[in-house]
């Protein structure tokens, strides 16, 4: 019955939610707003990857081949949290090993930078999976007659492919960004304080576990409504021109 | 008077070479489509290619814009040749893609663009590709609409027309480039012999203007009434080509006789 | 299922030998002393987290179907629980849903003395039914929304041609609608097993022991950082490299337009 | 010069928890502040995630961590450590009405909870290998799973356990004894860890220790967290 | 002579009454398609469809097994009506499904299941849905495959298959399917004149042997030899019908006129 009555006590959790200290509302929102931003940079990143790396993937030559499917399954393999503290200790263990011996000083990595280098190299695999599989559900003839009229190849994929894919790649890209805000709480162990980090501090600090897992659900769940209703309506426009299966029998 | 006024046009650019195909072959797997094709049209030529259904003709007109890799032959155009990889893919993509813009395509099976709409899938390859200004190039457009009878539907997308509507599209789409070349492949399939005479009209003004046009089709009738130089396809082959008075009215090749029997 | 013949191309005799180098080098300059003694429970855990992925993704994906269908073309009443379904699945970290399940809802069944008392006690004691459950609603839940793009993406033509043969609707959507959906989205669902894969280790939080854990372990008793990491990603990569390569054999046989034409 | 010192992100009361202003109190945070003090080191708390925090160290984010960190064998092979600070015994804590004594026989076939990556981790391994041990990330979720049921007893820290059975939560348990020392693994108490070879940092380190247990203010402090000290040689 | 046997076949089952449609309309929002559309076939009937562009024969044909639910109208197959709810879809599944299965259908784009084989796209809807064993399926597939010159292709997919091969094999699958009554649209438009022959000649099989044909076609030499009854639909209406020695030969409406005029 405990966390029951917990989440009952509500007058108790409005007072630990409100925004200035004591409340730790605040905090959470500094948390989200730091989770955001890092997966807005990293999906976008992603995106630009998975272009090239479906690209690559799809018309490149064997040795484009076989790189990009060794990135792509050994990212996509790999835990995240084991890339980051790979990437991130290792990586700035080397930097500052190279700066030493350059006889400079130790040189910081910013949370933020390194959160949308890492989480966008993994991002860009799935991406490119994703927008492989989209590309090749398009007909071949919507292709076919950009190239029959000489249209150069970024604009064929600038001016078809992307808008003709788009509808195939759309809800794959929703889960993707998805990802990408939850994964930032995976930069929690390099010590960067996202929405989750933020929540299990506060939670551990008070021991109000449910209240503020409550208030974290329903903060992402927001970022997620909102997503949502973005992606809807980049799917319709991508859908523009097909007939809707809905209601037919 | 059809086969006079293609002769007229004959005569007049006989000289000027607007492409020319040598010995192309393709295969597919194991499965050999084209066995050495050659071919030449000059200027204003109206060049119709027959054949039975199988017999490599999509896959022709596909080979010279490169839309599949040949096999092996040397295909030049506007007297350029092709520059081709000893494997048959297209050495340099600048080359192709500038030779492609002066190439028309009408796809048999229409490949309009899903997600835009007529008007839009008229303008595109101009406004993108040739740079027209676009205001240019919607009046055009319109103009090229309203031409095939499709002025009401310049706002529909392509999957809510009917498939003779989405083929005059895809002329239309076609014209609006200014080709050099005309690659029809059978433009009128899906059209009733009212507009198929209106196609026949548009032909021949583009070849009175000077345009080349390879044009596969399986209406004798229309290939007598618009082709100055009729090329009978069998198995990768050509079997037989020439005047279509020849071609239709004296056939040599057993085969072409046995093809044509039918049409009476 | 490989031709060697495709391996010996130069290029990747060359990927090859800088892999080797670099197995090599890592057998020399890391420790690997521990091993021995964290072999037995290193395979229990691997074996744990393969059962648990290829559970939680079978039952996820028959839950995805009808999530995904539902969504694409069900009436507003099937339409609208699938959506709310998917959306909050979707929209919180799967984390909090084990967490949820475990702590929240785990821990009310004891203070219900008929459940404590009864045969499934001994069941809802252990972590692992959790776990299940958590991941098997996760993984339906993306990829309800997955099917539902992919459902609404089969070319109506290819639907109308069916019609018009007077299939039944389940045979349509069994011989033609589901293949034609899954065909186009292999190459995603691919990436999303994966992805669970990888959220296997999440269950190791509310006591589940897997090989994320296992290593956890290692690390926690010897102070060994990199080496137990390494290991760990070379076992993710196999399983992960056998799914890609299941995946890529589901895609060959239909064949979608030539890749590389 | 500066000195980072890593504390785990994860907060841990009464030795270090966050306010909701952001900055870190509790007991170890206020003793890192005297030692720092009394050495004339120019500390700054960074806090790190408990299971990056040997890393960071090693990457040289951290130059030391304080972080209720027990000395250890296995530990020192890859860090070194300062002299201890403080050092509580580990108990084990089970229902009231169970008849459990804080030894192997007696945990014998019952599930034992512990936090991961703790030394009573080690311990219960090394030592209760008949019963079930269910490793959990946070003291938090071992007590709770005790509470529910779900665990028989948990093995943990004197201090940590003297709160818990004293909350609501913990209403239902009791603690049943320490269990026998093993120092190789309970280890002699809690140290600064320090990268490999940075003996300047360790022995300005242990001078900062040894100030403060002498002139009191490590007395002083205890004493407005515990009712007893948590020191002893 | 076509049209004398087309007779015989008439005067044999005009009793009998395959499909009857009484008042069918249809709109696409604001655009009303067909207009009160009524047409009766009796079995061994081939009914031949003409009309421009646009004039809605694809949509009528889609109207008649459901595929597009009507506005307005009556359907009866078979003697037995449709069940039609007030918005005009189909009230009961049941029963279109069955009625469905007899009517075998060839759409204008051919619609082949891009996922399966020849072979499979032909047993598909007999083993699945006619429950017919698997054996005896493809054992009958093969004959049809044959029968329309793709017994060579039984193996591959669709994507890889000419135009032409790809509308035989459409036709051979609604074969499969032994329907009552063949919805044709268009199928003859990728054919070659061989071809087109060949499937004239399947036609008049299949009316011999009872079988009901609506058939939407615009090469009229094929109407005229295939039919014997033509209908002429104008912007949704029908404008002229009858046999089709009396509308080819004498047609009434000017429109039905100017139509024919280009076909000479
Ligand atoms: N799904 C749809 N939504 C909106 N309009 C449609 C739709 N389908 C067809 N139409 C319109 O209905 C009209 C009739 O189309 P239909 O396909 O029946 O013509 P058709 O007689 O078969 O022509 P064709 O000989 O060119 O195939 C056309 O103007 C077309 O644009
Ligand atoms: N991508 C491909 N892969 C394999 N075989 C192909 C491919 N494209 C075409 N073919 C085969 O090549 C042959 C010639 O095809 P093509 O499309 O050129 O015929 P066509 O003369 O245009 O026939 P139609 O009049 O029926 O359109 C056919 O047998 C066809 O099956
Ligand atoms: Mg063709
Ligand atoms: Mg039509």
């Amino acid at each position: 019955m405990e966390p029951l009555l917990e989440l009952l006590g509500l007058a108790k959790s409005a007072e630990l939610l409100s925004l200035s200290p004591p409340g730790w509302g605040g905090n959470l929102l500094r948390g989200l707003v730091n989770s955001l931003q890092i997966a807005f940079g990293a999906f976008g990143f992603g995106l630009v990857i998975g272009l090239f790396g479906a690209y690559g993937k799809l018309y490149g030559g064997v040795v484009i081949r076989d790189l990009l499917a060794i990135y792509t399954t050994v990212i996509r393999a790999v835990p995240e949290l084991v890339l980051i503290l790979i990437l991130y200790y290792v990586g700035t263990d080397l930097v500052n090993k190279i700066a030493q011996a350059f006889g400079y000083g130790r040189v910081e990595i910013s949370g933020v930078f390194a959160g949308i280098w890492v989480l966008g190299i993994v991002q860009g695999a799935y991406s490119t999976e994703v927008l492989r599989g989209a590309i090749q559900a398009i007909p071949q003839g919507q292709i076919e007659a950009a190239r029959a009229f000489g249209m150069p190849s970024l604009m064929l994929m600038r001016r078809v492919t992307i808008p003709a894919m788009m509808s195939f790649a759309v809800p794959g890209l929703a889960n993707l960004w998805l990802i990408a805000t939850k994964d930032t709480a995976l930069l929690a162990i390099v010590g960067f304080s996202e929405l989750t980090l933020e929540t299990r501090q506060a939670a551990a600090s008070t021991r109000a576990y449910f209240t503020f897992f409550l208030a974290a659900g329903a903060l992402y769940m927001m970022v997620t409504l909102f997503s949502g209703a973005a992606f809807n309506r980049i799917e319709k426009w991508a859908r523009r021109g097909q007939p809707s299966l809905r209601g037919k029998n | 008077m059809a086969e006079l006024g293609a002769e007229e046009i004959d005569t007049q650019n006989a000289d000027e070479e607007a492409i020319r195909v040598t010995d192309l072959r393709k295969s597919f797997g194991t499965l050999e489509v084209l066995k050495g094709v050659s071919l030449t049209a000059h200027k204003g030529d109206v060049v119709a290619i027959i054949g039975g259904s199988g017999s490599g003709k999509s896959t022709f007109l596909r080979c010279v814009n490169f839309l599949e890799t040949p096999s092996a032959g040397q295909i030049i155009v506007g007297g350029e040749e092709i520059k081709m990889r000893p494997d048959g893919s297209p050495a340099d993509r600048r080359q192709i893609e500038r030779i492609r813009t002066q190439l028309g395509m009408v796809f048999q099976a229409f490949n309009l663009w899903t997600h835009r709409t007529l008007l839009e899938n008229v303008i595109e390859v101009p406004v993108h590709v040739l740079k027209v200004p676009r205001a240019q190039a919607i009046k055009r457009a319109e103009e090229l609409l309203d031409r095939v009878g499709l002025g009401d539907k310049a706002d529909v997308f392509p999957s809510f027309l009917s498939g003779g509507q989405q083929q005059r599209a895809a002329i239309a789409r076609a014209l609006a480039v200014d080709p050099r070349v005309m690659l029809f492949d059978e433009p009128t399939s899906a059209l009733d012999p009212e507009l198929v005479g209106e196609v026949l009209t548009v032909i021949r003004d583009l070849a009175a203007e000077g345009r080349t046009m390879l044009l596969v089709t399986h209406e004798m009738k229309f290939a007598r009434e618009v082709a100055n130089h009729v090329v009978y396809l069998f198995e990768g082959r050509i079997e037989e080509q020439g005047p279509p008075a020849e071609v239709f009215g004296n056939p040599k090749s057993a085969r072409l006789k046995q093809f044509l029997k039918t049409v009476g | 299922m490989f031709d060697l013949r495709d391996l010996m191309k130069p290029h990747r005799i060359v990927l090859m030998l800088i892999f080797a180098a670099i197995v090599v080098w890592c057998a020399y300059t890391l420790r690997w002393d521990w091993i021995p003694t964290y072999a037995p429970l290193a395979i229990e855990g691997l074996w744990r987290t393969i059962w648990i992925l290829i559970v939680t993704t079978v039952l996820g994906f028959f839950l995805a179907i009808p999530l995904g269908l539902a969504q694409a073309i069900g009436p507003w009443y099937l339409a609208a629980p699938a959506k709310v379904f998917c959306t909050i699945i979707r929209g919180t970290p799967l984390l909090l849903q084990i967490w949820l399940l475990y702590y929240g809802l785990g821990s009310l069944f004891p203070q219900i003395p008929w459940i404590r008392s009864s045969e499934l006690w001994p069941y809802l004691r252990q972590a692992w039914p959790y776990a299940v459950l958590a991941l098997t609603l996760s993984y339906a839940g993306y990829e309800g929304e997955v099917m539902r793009g992919a459902f609404s993406g089969v070319n109506k033509g290819q639907l109308e041609a069916a019609n018009a043969f007077g299939m039944p609707r389940l045979t349509m959507f069994r011989r033609i609608w589901l293949p034609q959906a899954i065909r186009n989205v292999l190459p995603t669902l691919g990436g999303e097993t994966i992805l669970q894969l990888k959220a296997t280790p999440l269950v190791a939080t509310i006591t589940v022991v897997e090989i994320y854990s296992v290593s956890s372990r290692v690390r926690a008793d010897t102070f060994i950082v990199y080496e137990p990491l390494l290991l760990l990603a070379v076992f993710y990569m196999m399983i992960a490299g056998v799914i890609t390569l299941l995946f890529r054999r589901f895609e060959q046989q239909v064949p979608g337009r030539a890749t590389g034409k | 010069e500066e000195v980072k010192i890593g504390i785990a992100a994860e907060p841990y009361p009464p030795f270090a928890s966050l306010d909701a202003s952001g900055s870190w109190v509790g007991w170890e945070v206020e003793v890192i502040g005297a030692i720092c003090a009394a050495a004339k080191l120019d500390c700054v708390i960074t806090p790190v995630a408990w299971d990056g925090i040997i890393p960071s160290l090693t990457g040289q984010q951290i130059d030391a961590i304080m972080a209720s960190m027990s000395i250890t064998e296995e530990r020192m092979k890859t860090i070194d450590f300062s002299n201890p600070y403080y050092n509580t015994p580990a108990v084990i804590v089970a229902d009231k009405s169970m008849d459990i004594e804080p030894t192997p026989a007696s945990l014998a076939g019952k599930i034992v909870g512990i936090q991961a990556s703790t030394i009573h981790q080690a311990y219960a391994q090394e030592h209760f290998s008949e019963s079930e041990i269910r490793v959990y990330q946070t003291q938090d979720e071992a007590n709770q799973d005790l509470f529910a049921g779900r665990v028989d007893a948990i093995q943990a820290d004197s201090i940590a356990m003297a709160d818990f059975v004293a909350s609501d939560a913990g209403a239902c348990c009791e603690i049943k004894g320490p269990v026998e020392n093993d120092v190789s693994i309970l280890g002699r108490g809690v140290g600064a860890g320090v990268r490999k070879g940075d003996d300047a940092l360790r022995e300005a380190l242990n001078g900062g220790i040894a100030a403060i247990l002498a002139d009191g203010t490590h007395a002083e402090i205890t004493s407005r967290y515990f009712s007893a000290s948590i020191y002893s040689e």
